[in-house]
């Protein structure tokens, strides 16, 4: 399985960027310079038009990439299109799954989401208002197809529910570092280390999201025993700046490369520390 | 135990985060609501009845009957404390919080009908409260966001989307999503993840248990239809929880059927909060329903010329009892509505809100069909509408609008 | 026999076209509403509760009693269809208009919350009907301006004099004079010629009727004091009515302090409205009764921040009752109302109307002396007042008052 | 008495002006006007400010009187002032009678006016809001000094009523030929004979006011039986357009004359047809 290997041999960075934001061309050489950047697994969002677990940055990103008319299918197509080599999670919310109608069988839901995820290389998916309880129907087409489901596991999560993630979860789980919603913050949280422990046992690595935004963020994180870091609103947000000051698509994917680098950087710099704690 | 789901609909599709939140609620409302521990359900009952002011009349409305040669009866929810049936769930959420030892409330309004009932629950009963309002319902129901302020409550404008409820709700959940330790959501209707549908059920249902012994006392019997509106579908499914194991009693929701029942895929619009006649299953904001959705999934904005029916959801139990057949899903357009408002207004002496209005145009297109004696759900008053009606009817050419040349004179130009 | 008089005060002071109609009036008055003939009374009853709501609650006020160290309770008229107490009146009037044969109503109103009520009540029981405005009223209570129209009933604006209550209820008296034979003037306030002044009380004393029995089941006993504000005084006569022969209990009619209690003669203002705490005996719209005037008998021009209160008589038994020592006559000014207004919204979740405001502005500087069960009339609710309340707020360094900064932000400058 | 005798030997013409409209000079001025134009009888009203009983007409004078700066004892003294032969029946309301306080005596009320009233030389009251039932304290003052106590009868008044004031009245009844307030109409009422009818067996002279405007409603009117007419709004109408066209007094005050001389050779022809009649 992709995403697993994604997390093998050093410390993972997996960004997160909407697809389509703020056009294909431009969110295609963003993808690809996230890559060049050193990113590990890319997670690709597909904008939704409630992101109830947005905070106002990717709330932005959701807003411009449906208003350059991404749609399930173009999504696919935009994925097909895209020239990286890293796994791609699809990082959505259930109704878009829900409805889906794939275009060659017809069938609608969760299965034919898959199927269409597999054939365009997709790996794996977060679906954020999806907890496992109801994620029984996206589980089997996952498994179908042989694509990751991925969790969130939150400050908030304890006992019965760990449990039933650790069962449904694939790829690797999602430690939500802070209570609330995506947005780059000034410092990272205490509850990192405390969500960690809960998850310490599970066979999964750990990806920790939630308010990174700089490399010293993301090598706490993995000195704190993070198999990885997932960064958001911090790359959105140089996305956003070059959008409204109308900066070329080549200056903002440089931009973005050289966040991912030191984003990159922290995270090893993080095992480095973690290693010589140990 | 109580079940998140009403046939394939409800659910609890949530963030993570909420996810916890959700299993401590429906603890506190399994133990408080359903088993009365601590004697929460009478203190809710007494406070109903001593703040709220129910029991409510059921009052029979002589022109009506006489227009459509059958007994109407109106259930008086607009005479519930702040001015609509919202109260009855609003309390009774705000006083759980308390029992599960909450700090703060937070709340999203429409109409701004939940918002004033959430924020005098609050005030009543001394808990810090945060309302999100989309900027568009601000503007159009400046009265209620006066009301709310008055109460102490904080109004936060919600400035993404096209600003209404389906934005506030979102935005609510943020917060919720945030706080959610110390802070409990009083949701609005009967929609959202499990338990809240059932829940704010159970404390609109009051509304037909006396509506339910008020028509046995003045008709001897049941009556043969029971109407309401349905935006999210609380006053509804209030109205509609007592009868529905009468099977002869028939149950309709009147949905707001806008300017027109088709649908603008491009732009993403459906002029009307049609959900439950329309609408497709789908899932938002934590459940499984009927939804206003273009053929990608993507959440359509509503419209109605009331701001409390224009959300594009339904609550999940509504859905289903409509597919089941046991409620008969319904529309009244924007026209209809505000003449029903007009007439409701001076053939019987009650002024509805826009959102009640729906209810009674539908008695005037179909009371041949309703049988002898109908219950009609007057679900809140139109004080909050008045600047809307006068607009809106301005615009049209209505049978029954009054003349209202006197403000202009009065005023020297411009209502 | 009913009489006209309250000691020296009453009678019937009109021109001699109106003597016959109130001749007649005092007929049915007998007949009707002391003698039940027709069962009057028993429909009178059935429809103030299935119409107006009634019984209406006797709350505990739970932050005001810890506040003040005494069982504060609310006597919720607030609740009454219409929002204030003056359905009480309105219905009985125009239903005892169609008892007589009348063909139409008239009235006058100054917060236009007795114009609502009328207007609903001729709505409901199908009389023409056309209420005469002060035109400053107009302007500043608009919500209600809007509800008579959208009521069906005709609105004339009056443009004599300062154009508020005053000059409404003379501008009504001559519609009466010239109408009498097929018009019934439905009197606001406990004012005007016998036999209205005991006409209105019997209608508005259904508020101690059931005060006086929640009392005792409430907190086993009778209240020590009883407030409400007073502006012609029939909530407040409705308030006591039941209790003026129970001398334990404390009667405390709370009349507008507006912004002074002294009088410019020269221009003929008085900036308060406090006709019993400051006013001389004298003879107004049909009454003998205590006025404010000038030493040459000349009505002055009162003023309240509340329109409703905002009357330079008020009525003749309560004047009697006053100087009999029965009835306390005290006064709060125009700040002290504000506070208070938004006190009890903040700390209760109960918006008063600003006339009622008053009644807890005394409670707040004389709580202390009032003993420990205290039950205070909540005559109306605030809504009619928010544009008004929002514009006073904003003169002022009030302690309790709300930032109201929300609206001005969304709604892009200007409240 | 004074006021009797006004209509003893033909049929009166009593106008009413408001004293001190627009101003205590040219009011002055049009009362004598009015006398020089054959009043048998004035009505002068003391203004009160709330004129429940008077038209939109009336209650302008009224309005403009009280801005003059008329009171009760200005009244007095300008009634003092006035060089008129004819009797001066006061006309004003109820609350002015009960506050007034006699500038020698001290005394307040009823007694305290009509001492004053007869001091200046007025022979009796019109008061607009005083019905029979609550005229004790007053007519027991006029008693006292000599005034007379006029009554309104209007066409809605019947029965024990009529008694009532039989009893109370002297000087003269006001028969009142329509239901409303005062104001000049096009039409003179059907229900004046009826009126006239109800009081034939009075003792006192039958004078018949409201709405009254021509030459020849007075004719009609005193042909229907009336031993007099009462003049208001007309009369108040040609000063209030002066006043508002800024005519010179002696301009206003000649159409004033002019006008009384109409009405009263009105009331002359109505006579005549009346004898011819009978
Ligand atoms: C008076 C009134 N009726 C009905 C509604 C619709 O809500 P629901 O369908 O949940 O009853 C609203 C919502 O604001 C309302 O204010
Ligand atoms: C709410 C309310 N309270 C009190 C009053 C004062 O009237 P009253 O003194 O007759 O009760 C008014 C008059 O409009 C009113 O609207």
């Amino acid at each position: 399985m992709g995403l697993e290997e994604a997390f093998a041999d050093e410390p993972a960075f997996v960004p997160y960027v909407a697809a389509g934001d703020p056009s294909i061309e431009a969110s295609k050489a963003y993808v690809e310079a996230l890559e060049r950047g050193g990113a590990d697994a890319i997670e690709l969002g597909l904008p939704f038009s409630e992101p109830i677990a947005e905070g106002s940055t990717i709330q932005g990103a959701v807003v411009r990439a449906l208003e350059a008319g991404m749609t399930p299918d173009r999504y696919f197509a935009f994925v097909e299109d895209l020239d990286v080599e890293v796994p791609i999670v699809c990082m959505t919310y259930y109704n878009l799954v829900y409805q889906y109608t794939h275009p060659e069988t017809g069938e609608q839901g969760p299965r034919a989401f898959a199927r269409r995820s597999a054939e365009a290389g997709i790996e794996g998916f977060v679906v954020v208002d999806l907890p496992a309880e109801e994620a029984g129907p996206l589980r089997e087409a996952c498994d179908e197809f042989d694509q990751d489901l991925v969790f969130i596991v939150a400050p908030t999560t304890r006992g019965d529910r760990l449990d039933r993630m650790a069962d449904h979860v694939s790829g690797y789980v999602y430690v939500q570092a802070r209570l609330g919603v995506t947005g780059a913050r000034e410092d990272v949280s205490d509850q990192t280390e405390q969500s960690l422990a809960r998850v310490a046992d599970w066979s999964v690595p750990k990806a920790v999201g939630f308010g990174i935004k700089t490399g010293e963020h993301a090598e706490r994180i993995v000195s704190a025993g993070a198999d990885g870091v997932i960064v958001g609103s911090a790359l959105v947000d140089i996305i956003a700046d070059g959008h409204a000051a109308g900066d070329p698509t080549a200056d903002v994917a440089d931009r973005l490369e050289a966040k991912a680098r030191e984003l990159k950087a922290g995270a090893l710099a993080g095992a480095r520390a973690e290693a010589e704690q140990s | 135990m109580s079940t998140t789901k009403f046939g394939e609909y409800g659910g609890q599709y949530v963030p993570e985060s909420l996810m916890p939140a959700i299993e401590e609620l429906t603890d506190a409302y399994e133990r408080y609501v359903l088993d009365n521990e601590d004697g929460f359900t009478d203190e809710f009952r007494e406070r109903l009845a001593d703040f709220g002011g129910r029991p409510l009349p059921l009052q029979h409305a002589e022109s009506l009957s006489a227009r459509y040669d059958t007994e109407v009866y109106l259930k008086r929810e607009d005479l519930l404390h702040g001015g609509a049936h919202k109260l009855n769930n609003a309390l009774g959420q705000v006083l759980l919080a308390k029992y599960m030892g909450k700090e703060r409330i937070i709340a999203e309004t429409g109409a701004g009908q939940h918002g004033t009932a959430t924020a005098m629950a609050a005030a009543h009963l001394d808990m810090p409260c945060e309302i999100y309002m989309g900027e568009t319902d601000i503007r159009r129901q400046r009265p209620n966001v006066f009301r709310m302020k008055i109460n102490g409550a904080e109004i936060t404008p919600v400035t993404t989307g096209r600003g209404t409820l389906k934005e506030a709700i979102s935005e609510t959940i943020r917060d919720w999503a945030t706080t959610v330790e110390r802070t409990h959501y009083v949701i609005g209707s009967v929609v959202g993840p499990a338990p809240f549908p059932s829940m704010v059920r159970d404390f609109q249902s009051v509304i037909s248990e006396e509506a339910r012994a008020q028509s046995r006392e003045k008709e001897g019997r049941l009556p043969d239809a029971v109407v309401a509106c349905a935006g999210g579908g609380s006053n509804t499914m209030g109205t509609f929880a007592n009868f529905v194991d009468d099977d002869e009693v028939g149950l309709y929701a009147v949905e707001a059927g806008g300017s027109s029942l088709s649908v603008d895929e491009e732009e993403g619009v459906a002029p009307n909060s049609a959900s439950l006649s329309t609408g497709d299953e789908g899932v938002l904001h934590g459940a499984r329903t009927k939804l206003l959705q273009d053929s990608d999934g993507q959440i359509m904005e509503s419209h109605s010329v009331s701001a409390g029916l224009d959300y594009a959801g339904v609550g999940p139990e509504l859905a289903h009892l409509v597919d089941e057949g046991r409620v008969d899903a319904v529309n009244v357009d924007d026209d209809a509505a505000l003449e029903a408002f007009h007439r409701l207004s001076q053939d019987e002496g009650v002024i509805p809100a826009l959102e009640t209005a729906h209810a009674f145009g539908y008695l005037e297109e179909h009371a041949d069909e309703l049988g002898e004696f109908v219950v009609v759900n007057v679900s809140g008053r139109g004080d909050k509408d008045l600047e809307t009606v006068l607009e809106e009817t301005e615009k049209r050419d209505l049978e029954v609008a009054p003349d209202m040349s006197v403000l202009r004179e009065v005023s020297g130009g411009g209502l």
